[in-house]
């Protein structure tokens, strides 16, 4: 069977989630332990896939064919879809199944049974399967095939209470802007169809010449690519997404948005990789740089605490934008800094997994004792919750990049590498940093300080486990970065950095 | 002014895409059609099947039909989750 | 140009409908929009697989000896249109629940989120 | 709604349901298939619904949703199926058993007993669809009639 380990990490969640609501019949105990049963097995899966190509390279997988490594038909060319799993699509894959195995426990708890439980649990299973889809696909077509399945779950999540009028909004707000991503995308590719008779990856990577249709198509990609992540002058969206989405899920969201980050480092590096001028790496750096400036002012003056929180999670998309930027940026010389910024920027995008996810997990303790968000309203609860507290701060400080945590292993490469492409992206994103923890200061010390409040008893021990789970996960990488960094990090951005022609060779074959 | 800036980027974006109509290879001739002249030739040996679509979309790309079922789906459950009533 | 005026076609249709979520403020309208782009695209998808004088790509019965279409962009469109109507579907679920709520469906009215 | 409406609905639905399950059945060999079939046969569905009112079908919201879910599910299984050797891999297809004749290579007039999984796959999929659609329009009524 572990031939077929990186479809069944897939095509079981997918699985999973079609055969939810017929579980929920039987008995509700069924559901939760099928959920459970499936997310384990997926996570599973992700694990030995990872472990098997950080040791033996890249994974082909052939859907459909008669063998799965036959990737060519007689011919010379793809005509069937495969899953190609490199060094970054296991990172991404890794992210994914961690949190997912954090998320599931806490939102069994978390979402009451007569709120359609059910509907949440089955949606956030699909969400899950289109993101690991998203990780390991080899296919455009069906990049943006999943590109839409990660959409629909996640705006139906978003949606998930109808009776607040804000989740309703957000939601369709978020689903225009999905869809017009997607749409995007389906475009980019229908060019590069039309021009090449081809959809995989990696044939029409060593197609693309830089032809004026092949630049539409990359601007159509970089246009859609963007809208999904959150970047910043289409950033608007995320907020609202985030903070009316039930927490648990929001974990989800936020894997959501670093995979559709992972499909533009695809594009760009792989598809484009032996086309691509430094302009757009500086389009990139930029907007990285305008993200984290943004979200980190508009963090300011936030009164809610999911809001907030929110925009710390959209700021950290500028600090993955800058590090990666300027590997794009330099990728034609390949000089060392500029490996060291990729190395921080994807690092970063396993720290702010982490820490974010943390953040949104201790909000949503908070909102299920107190019943709010509202900082105005909330203070005290450091006294009830020593638990949570203790979180928020670790989380807070960690994404503020404070030294012994892990947002500063990550950012420490980063200013390193983007100080000697220029000084002025260090300092601004230093800038951002400092920033960010006057605001988060602010946030702990509004909800967690001051006088005692009058807590709700009895936070689910699971509620302190998937926290306890990410609060040990952000120490010890802050603390023993070194060796996370050399056995999971440098692959994954040697991956992108020199792996395009082992990556076309795989497939393609020679 | 938001407005003006809006109108600006879309009269970019039309020209971008009527310009990219443009410059794609000419109506009813595809420039390269090796994979869907193997897709005609063999649907029929391979997968016994008389219509080439039928073949691609449940045999040959059967893994996207998956995701498109995956998709209705996940849009029916979330629309079930939209309209449902919560007493609150 | 003249030869290609079935792709500039879709790409109006597809400007067409980005202007629609440009310029229009109900949420019915922009639903439209969203619809009116994904047609653009989907004819568009379609039309790429045209082969002069081409036959659809279907055995049974077929008359001998001519060329087909190409079948990709069928599948793919067949694909896309299931995704656009998954997606119609979502949205118009989102803004029956907004109406409920507000009364309204002018975007200017029903704003309590400004990001 | 009016006499006219039902009574014509009366001799509409039988006739889209077996149009929708022509078309679903023979996917393989002409054009349609499970999703243009199941679309037929959820017109059928919405027609109901427009002339009966949505009472008539509120009870109907379970058996949708379950039959949606067995579709997704048997489609998906229909996947698992090619698993020794790859997943989605056309196992049945020239076998010789079910769905498993071979065709022979040009114009021909067509056998239902060919294609292997794809038959299969395609009434999978017809069901989902039908059951799918049918739900979508079932729960945007049974939500406009509640107020």
């Amino acid at each position: 069977m572990s031939v077929h380990a990186p479809i069944l990490a897939i095509a079981v969640p997918l699985l999973g989630g079609f055969a939810a609501p017929l579980l929920a019949r039987i008995h509700r105990k069924v559901r939760d332990l099928w959920v459970l049963l499936v997310v384990f097995f997926s996570g599973a899966c992700v694990g030995y896939v990872a472990a098997h190509i950080l040791s033996s390279g890249i994974w082909v997988y052939v859907l459909g064919a008669r063998n799965p490594q036959e990737t060519l038909a007689p011919g010379g060319f793809p005509i069937r879809i495969m899953l190609t799993v490199d060094a970054m699509s296991a990172f991404m894959g890794l992210i994914a199944g961690f949190l997912a195995l954090v998320a599931f426990p806490f939102a069994l708890k978390y979402i009451p049974e007569e709120e359609g439980k059910t509907l949440a649990l089955t949606l956030s299973l699909l969400l899950l399967a289109g993101i690991l889809g998203l990780a390991y696909t080899g296919d455009l077509f069906n990049f943006f095939v999943f590109l839409e399945v990660t959409s629909i779950a996640a705006c139906g999540i978003i949606g998930f209470r109808t009776w607040i009028s804000r989740a309703p909004e957000a939601a369709f707000k978020t689903m225009v802007l999905f869809s017009l991503s997607g749409l995007f995308f389906l475009l980019a590719s229908a060019f590069l169809y039309g021009e090449y008779g081809a959809l995989n990856l990696a044939y029409l990577s060593a197609q693309i010449k830089g032809t004026l249709v092949d630049k539409l198509a990359l601007a159509l990609f970089l246009a859609g690519l963007i809208m999904k992540v959150a970047a910043a002058p289409v950033h608007f969206w995320a907020p609202d997404a985030y903070g009316e989405a039930p927490a648990a899920k929001t974990l989800l969201l936020v894997v959501n948005t670093q995979v559709s980050l992972y499909g533009l480092w695809r594009v760009l590096f792989t598809l484009y990789g032996g086309a691509l001028s430094a302009g757009v790496g500086w389009l990139v750096t930029s907007l990285g740089l305008l993200t984290m400036v943004v979200a980190a002012f508009m963090a300011l003056v936030q009164v809610d605490l999911g809001r907030l929180v929110a925009y710390g999670a959209v700021s950290q998309i500028g600090y993955m934008m800058l590090g990666v930027g300027v590997g794009l940026v330099t990728l034609a010389g390949r000089p060392d800094y500029g490996f060291v910024a990729m190395k921080g920027g994807i690092f970063h995008m396993l720290n702010d997994a982490l820490t974010v996810g943390l953040l949104f997990l201790c909000v949503g303790a908070v909102e299920w004792t107190k019943g709010t968000r509202d900082l105005r309203e909330l203070g005290g609860l450091g006294h009830g919750l020593p638990g949570v507290a203790l979180c928020f701060l670790l989380a807070s400080l960690a994404l503020a990049g404070i030294p012994p945590l892990n947002g500063f292993a990550s950012k420490i490469l980063i200013y390193e590498g983007s100080f000697r492409l220029s000084p002025i992206l260090a300092a601004v994103a230093v800038l951002a940093s400092i920033l960010l923890l006057a605001v988060f200061a602010r946030a702990f010390h509004g909800a967690f300080l001051g006088p005692r409040a009058e807590v709700k008893e009895g936070l689910p021990w699971v509620f302190l486990l998937s926290m306890g789970a990410l609060a040990v996960g952000i120490l010890v990488l802050g603390l023993v970065p070194g060796f996370f960094v050399e056995e999971l990090v440098a692959p994954a951005a040697k991956a992108l950095w020199h792996g395009r022609a082992l990556y076309l060779a795989a497939v393609l074959g020679g | 002014m938001n407005r003006w800036l809006a109108t600006g980027a879309f009269c970019i974006a039309a020209a971008f895409l009527i310009l990219g109509a443009v410059a794609l290879r000419p109506f009813g001739q595809p420039a390269r059609t090796e994979m869907d002249d193997y897709f005609n030739r063999y649907s029929q040996p391979e997968v016994a099947a008389n219509n080439a679509v039928t073949a691609i979309v449940f045999d040959y790309r059967g893994y996207d039909t998956l995701g498109e079922a995956t998709v209705l789906f996940t849009a029916v459950t979330g629309v079930a989750l939209i309209l449902r009533r919560v007493r609150k | 140009m003249i030869g290609n005026l079935p792709f500039v076609v879709c790409m109006i249709l597809v400007a067409l409908g980005l202007w629609t979520l440009i310029a229009k403020r109900n949420l019915v309208k922009l639903v439209i929009g969203m619809s009116l782009v994904t047609s653009g695209v989907n004819l568009f998808l379609v039309s790429l697989g045209y082969v002069r004088g081409g036959i659809p790509p279907i055995y049974t019965y077929a008359p001998a000896a001519a060329p087909m279409v190409l079948p990709t962009p069928q599948a793919l469109t067949l694909t896309s249109i299931v995704i656009g109507v998954a997606t119609t579907a979502l949205m118009l679920a989102f803004v029956v629940v907004i109406y409920r709520h507000k009364g309204t469906l002018d975007v200017r009215k029903i704003r309590d989120l400004r990001g | 709604m009016t006499v006219v409406v039902r009574t014509i609905t009366r001799v509409l639905l039988p006739i889209s349901l077996v149009f929708g399950g022509y078309v679903i059945m023979h996917g393989h060999l002409t054009p349609g298939g499970g999703f243009q079939g199941g679309a037929v046969a959820a017109s059928g569905l919405a027609l109901v619904l427009v002339a009966f009112g949505v009472e008539r079908l509120a009870g109907k919201k379970g058996l949708l949703s379950v039959l949606e879910s067995l579709g997704g599910v048997a489609f998906a299984a229909l996947g698992f199926l090619g698993l020794g050797v790859t997943f989605f891999a056309n196992v049945l297809a020239g076998s010789g058993g079910l769905f498993g004749h071979p065709v022979p290579y040009g114009p021909n007039p067509g056998d239902l007993n060919t294609a292997g999984t794809l038959p299969l796959m395609n009434w999978a999929v017809g069901f989902k669809v039908l059951a799918g659609l049918g739900a979508v329009v079932l729960l945007f009524g049974l939500f406009g009639g509640e107020k």
